[in-house]
């Protein structure tokens, strides 16, 4: 094997990238989420995806022969695994029934002539000695006849990993060279210390077997602890592609985040902001899957733009939702000096803070009524705008609801034929937009804004974002703006908190270098 | 690969022809068929006075004249056997002939008077296909059924 | 104009009527062509039409409230009825008679009604997701339950017990002499062969006003928009699980005033295994007019209504004179199931 | 890594519908005052014909579509041989091997049917299948009451309605009853055993365990937990979902033609329609829930299920001098048990799904 080099050009997500890997070689991936590490992992592995949506430039060469995968099948029949972030795992298998799931060796049965190869009995010995070689190779002690249901994380991640070197033992797929390069996509996030460490453990005795490994993660430490060499990409290009002696968790740091700065502060230079606290935060835990938030405490001042960063899945976003009552919260919560009910939507709405989610079409909006609907509809049962009232019931008031709707749609410039236009058929900007406008319908003194911008062109990013710092200035509204873009919080908020593993890792003002801002996102401080 | 699959194909094409096969075995072996066993005048023909009947075995039953009496069979080869009184010895004897009833007939109706007359006879003489009278109506409650599905809770 | 562009106008129109719709309604308009051929009376066939439309509209009706919250189709409109029954049952128990006695049976069926409706809503709410089914049995158990209830409950008016037992209600209860046909036969306006009940018709579109008022009020807002995303609608400060509660006590209720409606046009009370298949034609009716799992309308009940008894009046009789065979009912269980189906199987319902 | 521990009130909830039942009987039993033999004989011939029927269910359980209530369609098959092979007369043993060639293609297209329209209606697969055996009831009819006789050729005047066309309410299947139960005389206690029928139900039985080792059985098994999950790792999905449904109709076919040999008359028109839900009842009461059963619940649940059937209407009578009242009462807790064990399995779906997430997070802490 003389080593694999593949290069890709001319697509948008990732710009001209060029990288080698040598076999036994483990290499480091690290960037921010959206930087491009995944799509590259997407084309590597010949996934539908990247088909479907137009293919890819440039060539992958293994071995120095140009290779086209048309399925994730031939990436695999030329050697290459991937263990995705989310388990593909059966739980109420055995270990080694999903090491082989769909895989499974067979023994001849009469029944199969008849009705096809799928009533072939299964070889039960010889997938126990599959099974039980894969785990051997990764050198972990993992019991082949466990439920999955019944394991730790780390013992799935493990059975993932195995799932991957059983691979090289089917005889179905033809011409399987046997794995030679596996893919690790976070594998430890979601790992304790402990695992954590048995698996760095483990890749390093499959790259000493001349196994290739590319290794994403975002724990700086592991990365420098593991791996030989250490690519850093950015906006789909590869910043520095580096010797592990060349780097520390520092310098990544930077290389991740620091980005010329292309956004402009717009803040007026007069602006005031008060020292009264309007929101207070202390020891909040909200139980939200995939955004666990463990212990926060912060708090913001009146009139301020507020700003959550931090990498996905470190609990920024399960803040907001905590405390609009979306998902089990615990802990102390003040507003202007009084307690906000927690586990209640009504109570967070009731005391005046409004709530724009990430998951517009989820949470944000009723997507198969009218516009004016979703506009008003929050602030009818809140505030009780826009009803009427004939006796003692209160009927909607169709004219205010849909005067209030236009005043929006001219405002925030929402494209749409109509005020009766369902909300499904607007494009992602403008349904954000509508979000916005339901939420300022409200006239809330405190508004929480997770991911504005996620999912939409530029065009209308700036215009959100604009709207948001207008709205703020002639209202005096705060504003808690989450966001996973650095640069997009530092243009408009006054201070930044950033989230790491679920707490506060410090609060820098918006104007901090962004060195400082990566390491906290990285939850390195203390080694710094 | 090629090869492999014509084998399964012709597996499969022999497991459908053994199941065909079963089908009309079993037709053959459980088709069941209606004797009469007849003493009536068939035309010049006298009924018989007095005999006993049985069919493959089963026990003896009396005729007397005007009388017919009906056997269920499966199959279609069935062995008959008659017991009379010879009047001139006073002897009971006994005579068995064997019929083969075509596949589709329900119901025959075997003449014995014309059987006795002459036993030599081919056996379409004494052995005719007897169809049962059919009664047509269309009168509403004759022809009404029950669709309502809450009434068999009781049945099952 | 070419045969593109027709084309091209006419495919979503058709889409957005439902091809099952259409169908049916061209073979409804069918058999009102070929009905003279068959020596059908058109005007009776109206006429018969028009009565089982006054007769059913409301159980019909019944489905929107719980529809709109996104309790799915409500198959257990049997629990409704039972609360109907009990209704009517006791009003002739206490010898009310003409219009007293339809009104008592209403007030004396509300409780049972708001009790019954108040427990299926908290059981729906713990089961959500799986609606349907469940509503399905809940239907099933309580119309078996209360056939004991009728052998036991200490009825003794001598129109409803057995005669010969004295004790347990009769399987049907005429109750010609109690409030029989006071809907239908109020303001009938007869021409010819044709007769409108007028009364029926107006109870139903009062019903059918309030309902759509309601859906007007900030409640009904907020129930709708239960319906439409419930996560949106907790968002909003909303209390799922009360307004979902709201809408199964209103369809509950509405079931059972349908079913007093449909007794005062059919001249009976059916006991026993009678409301046992009653939800099955009330829920193929309004999916019929257009309306899907989780959103009907008031217009979505009448045309519903309106299609589903005329094919249900119209085909016997057309059939009948033509090959002089009855297929009415195999029609009704196709149509009504069909449509069922057709409802559950539509790829943008199911993501919800 | 260790299991977790049985609490005693998990226990009783995961097992409510069977001690429910095991109570009843426990009460009921002595109330009707039927002698031992004759509970013996009824539950053996119960359980002869029941059997299969309710075995049939178990295949669809394990593909994750839940209880296939669309086994009517199965039933219906069955029916149909069942009519055509008296039709032409064919009797006893040859006449039920007849009757089930018959109904194999029948249950094969609407078995592919209901699976397909499955498909379209994932995870409301019950109330689908539920529908589907309504719909097609619906179908059932037009053929046997309006094509058979006319269109399809059906001779016997005891079959045919005297107008023509169309079956009549009832097919006699005297000469077919008990040719299978019969097939080999055994008893014990003074009660008859069925054992021609319990060897064929013990053959199925095997079958399914063997089913299991297969690699179709595997990938259903898969399928049944996580769909997307088996799709990733490449198993047909869908097919594997309709090749299941497929089997339990057809399965179903033949265990309603076993059953109709022990019941001895065909009501043309209403016995198939119950068979689903009383089936149905049974497994639930024999522990299954929607999305687990096994071969030990079925025999469990014909077990009590029909003791309770069978003791009902007596009881009914010696308790209140009212036979009908033990019939409703009986029909009452067919459905009752339904309603209770979905509602008992949609709780415990949440629940697990809240400890899911729980344990998520201390993973995580």
């Amino acid at each position: 094997m003389k080593g694999i080099s593949k290069e890709f050009s001319g697509n948008k997500v990732l710009n001209d990238i060029n990288f080698k890997l040598y076999p036994g070689e483990i290499l480091g991936l690290v960037g921010e989420n959206g930087a491009g590490k995944s799509t590259l992992m997407k084309i590597l592995f010949g996934m539908d995806e990247i088909r479907d949506t137009g293919g890819y430039g440039g060539d992958v060469l293994i071995d120095g022969q140009k290779v086209k995968f048309n399925s994730s099948e031939d990436a695999i029949r030329q050697g290459i695994g991937m263990v995705h972030q989310e388990f593909s795992l059966i739980p109420d298998f055995t270990v080694g029934e999903n090491i082989l799931l769909n895989r499974e060796p067979e023994k001849y049965s009469v029944m199969s002539e008849l009705f096809g190869k799928r009533l072939n009995t299964l070889d039960r010995k010889e997938m126990q000695r599959r099974a039980l070689k894969a785990i051997e190779r990764l050198g972990v002690e993992l019991d082949a006849n466990r439920k999955i249901s019944g394991l730790p994380v780390g013992y799935k991640q493990f059975t993932e990993i195995a799932r991957e070197l059983s691979k090289e033992d089917d005889e179905k797929v033809e011409g399987a060279k046997g794995i030679r390069l596996l893919v690790l996509d976070e594998p430890t996030a979601v790992l304790s210390e402990h695992e954590a460490v048995a698996l760095l453990k483990a890749m390093r005795m499959l790259s000493d077997a001349g196994i290739s490994i590319i290794f994403i993660s975002h724990r700086l430490q592991e990365i420098i602890d593991v791996c030989d060499s250490i690519m850093v990409m950015r906006d789909g290009l590869i910043i520095r592609h580096v010797d592990k002696a060349e780097a520390d968790v520092q310098k990544i740091a930077q290389w991740m985040v620091g980005r010329t700065v292309k956004q402009e502060r717009v803040v007026k230079a007069d602006r005031h902001v008060d020292d009264e606290i309007v929101l207070s935060v202390s020891g909040l835990k909200v139980e939200m899957p995939g955004e666990m938030v463990k212990d926060v405490s912060f708090s913001v001042r009146k009139g301020e733009i507020f700003g959550l960063g931090g990498l996905a899945g470190q609990g920024k976003i399960g803040i907001p939702n905590g405390i609009m009552g979306l998902y089990l919260a615990n802990g102390k919560v003040e507003f202007e000096g009084r307690p906000v009910r927690l586990n209640d939507p009504s109570g967070a709405l009731d005391s005046g803070m409004a709530f724009v989610s990430e998951d517009r079409r989820g949470v944000g909006l009723l997507l198969d009524e009218s516009l004016e609907w979703n506009v008003a509809f929050g602030a009818m049962q809140v505030k009780n705008r826009f009803l009427k009232k004939v006796g003692p019931v209160r009927f909607r008031d169709a004219e205010a609801i849909r005067k209030v709707t236009e005043e929006y749609v001219d405002l925030l410039q929402i494209r749409c034929t109509s005020t009766k236009q369902r909300a499904r058929q607007l494009s992602g900007g403008n349904q954000q937009k509508i979000c916005l406008a339901k939420a300022f319908a409200l006239a809330p003194k405190l508004l929480f804004v997770s991911e504005p911008t996620r999912g939409i062109d530029v065009g209308a990013k700036a215009l959100v974002l604009e709207a948001l710092r207008k709205y703020n200035e002639e209202n005096g509204t705060t504003i808690v703006m989450i966001s996973s873009e650095l640069e997009e919080l530092r243009s408009i908020c006054d201070r930044i908190a950033i989230v790491h593993d679920g707490a506060i890792a410090g609060t820098l003002d918006a104007t901090s270098s962004s060195e400082d801002f990566g390491v906290l996102m990285l939850g390195e401080m203390k080694e710094a | 690969m090629k090869l492999k699959l014509s084998r399964r194909f012709f597996i499969r094409l022999a497991a459908i022809v053994v199941i065909l096969v079963l089908a009309v075995v079993m037709f053959f072996i459980g088709k069941q068929h209606t004797i009469l066993i007849d003493n009536n005048r068939a035309g010049d023909i006298k009924a018989l006075d007095y005999f006993e009947v049985s069919v493959d075995g089963s026990p003896l039953l009396d005729m007397a004249p005007m009388l017919r009496e009906q056997f269920l069979v499966t199959g279609q080869k069935h062995t008959i056997t008659i017991q009379w009184e010879d009047e001139a010895s006073g002897q009971m004897l006994a005579v068995s002939v064997n019929v083969k009833i075509p596949l589709t007939q329900d119901m025959v109706l075997m003449s014995v008077p014309t059987f006795m007359a002459d036993m030599n006879q081919p056996q379409s003489v004494w052995l005719t296909p007897f169809e049962a009278q059919v009664v047509t109506s269309t009168a509403a409650e004759d022809n009404a059924v029950v669709l309502d599905d809450t009434a068999s809770f009781s049945s099952f | 104009m070419d045969v593109a562009t027709i084309k091209e106008k006419a495919l979503p129109m058709i889409k957005s009527f439902g091809l099952p719709r259409l169908i049916i309604t061209g073979f409804l308009l069918l058999m009102f062509v070929i009905a003279p051929f068959a020596n059908v009376n058109v005007a009776a066939g109206l006429t018969n039409m028009l009565t089982r439309f006054g007769m059913n509209s409301v159980l019909v009706l019944a489905m929107v409230p719980m529809v709109h919250s996104g309790c799915g189709l409500n198959f257990g409109l049997p629990l409704g009825i039972i609360s109907g029954l009990l209704g009517a049952t006791m009003s002739v128990e206490f010898a009310f008679t003409g219009i007293a006695g339809f009104l008592m049976a209403i007030v004396l069926a509300t409780p049972f009604a708001v009790i019954l409706g108040a427990g299926y809503g908290v059981l729906l709410n713990r089961v959500k997701g799986g609606e349907m089914m469940i509503a399905t049995y809940v239907g099933f158990s309580s119309v078996a339950f209360m056939c004991i209830m009728w052998l036991l409950l200490p009825y003794d008016s001598p129109a409803m017990v057995w005669g010969y037992a004295g004790t347990g209600l009769r399987t049907t209860i005429s109750v010609a002499d109690y409030y029989g046909g006071v809907l239908d036969n109020f303001l009938r306006i007869q021409i010819g062969h044709l007769a409108i009940p007028t009364g029926a018709i107006l109870f139903f579109a009062f019903l059918a006003l309030l309902i759509w008022l309601f859906l007007r009020t900030k409640t009904g807002t907020a129930m709708t928009a239960v319906g439409s995303n419930p996560v949106f609608a907790r968002a909003s400060g909303v209390n799922v699980d009360r307004m979902r509660m709201l809408s199964v006590v209103l369809s509950t209720w509405l079931g059972a005033v349908g079913i007093i409606v449909y007794e005062q046009s059919f001249g009976f009370i059916q006991l026993y295994m009678g409301p046992f298949n009653m939800a099955m034609p009330a829920v193929s009716a309004v999916l019929l007019g257009g309306a899907s799992v989780n959103k009907a309308s008031i217009a979505n009940v009448v045309i519903g209504t309106l299609l589903f008894q005329g094919i249900l009046t119209m085909t016997p009789s057309v059939m009948n004179g033509l090959i002089q065979t009855d297929v009415s009912e195999v029609i009704r269980i196709i149509v009504s199931n069909g449509m069922i189906l057709y409802a559950l199987t539509r790829k943008q319902e199911v993501t919800r | 890594m260790k299991r977790p521990q049985v609490n005693p009130k998990e226990l009783l909830i995961n097992n409510l519908v069977p001690i429910l039942f095991i109570v009843i009987c426990i009460i009921g039993i002595p109330l009707s005052g039927y002698s031992g033999t004759y509970l013996l004989n009824e539950i053996l011939s119960r359980l002869g014909r029941n059997s299969f029927l309710v075995l049939s269910l178990l295949i669809p359980v394990m593909a994750g579509m839940g209880l296939n209530f669309g086994m009517t369609l199965g039933a219906m098959a069955g029916q149909i041989g069942l009519i055509f092979v008296s039709d032409w007369s064919i009797v006893g043993i040859p006449g039920m091997v007849l009757a089930a060639i018959i109904s194999v293609p029948i249950s094969v297209i609407l078995g592919y049917m209901c699976g397909t329209i499955l498909n379209r209606a994932k995870g409301r697969e019950m109330v689908t299948s539920y529908i589907i055996g309504f719909f097609m009831n619906g179908v059932y009819q037009l053929f046997v009451l309006y094509f058979m006789g006319s269109i399809i050729p059906i001779k016997s005047s005891a079959l045919v309605l005297p107008r023509g066309y169309g079956i009549r309410n009832t097919v006699n299947l005297e000469s077919m009853r008990k040719s299978l139960d019969n097939l080999i005389p055994f008893n014990i206690f003074g009660a008859s055993v069925p054992l021609a029928t319990f060897i064929l139900v013990a053959l199925f039985c095997l079958f399914i365990v063997w089913f299991r080792r297969t690699k179709l059985g595997q990938d259903m098994r898969a399928v049944g937990q996580d769909m997307e999950v088996a799709r990733q790792a490449g198993i047909k999905v869908e097919r594997t979902r309709v090749l299941s449904i497929i089997l339990s109709t057809v399965f179903a076919g033949f265990g309603m033609i076993i059953y109709l040999q022990n019941i001895g008359t065909l009501n043309t028109y209403n016995s198939h329609s119950q068979i689903g839900m009383f089936s149905i009842a049974a497994l639930l009461v024999g522990g299954a829930s929607v999305d687990k059963a096994n071969i030990r619940n079925v025999f469990i649940g014909i077990i009590l299920f029909h003791l309770m059937f069978t003791i009902a209407p007596t009881v009914g009578r010696n308790l209140i001098g009212e036979a009908q009242l033990g019939e409703y009462f009986r029909v009452f807790v067919s459905y009752g048990v339904i309603t209770l064990a979905l509602v008992l399995y949609e709780m415990r779906k949440r629940r697990a799904e809240r400890i899911a997430l729980e344990r998520g997070e201390e993973v995580v802490a």
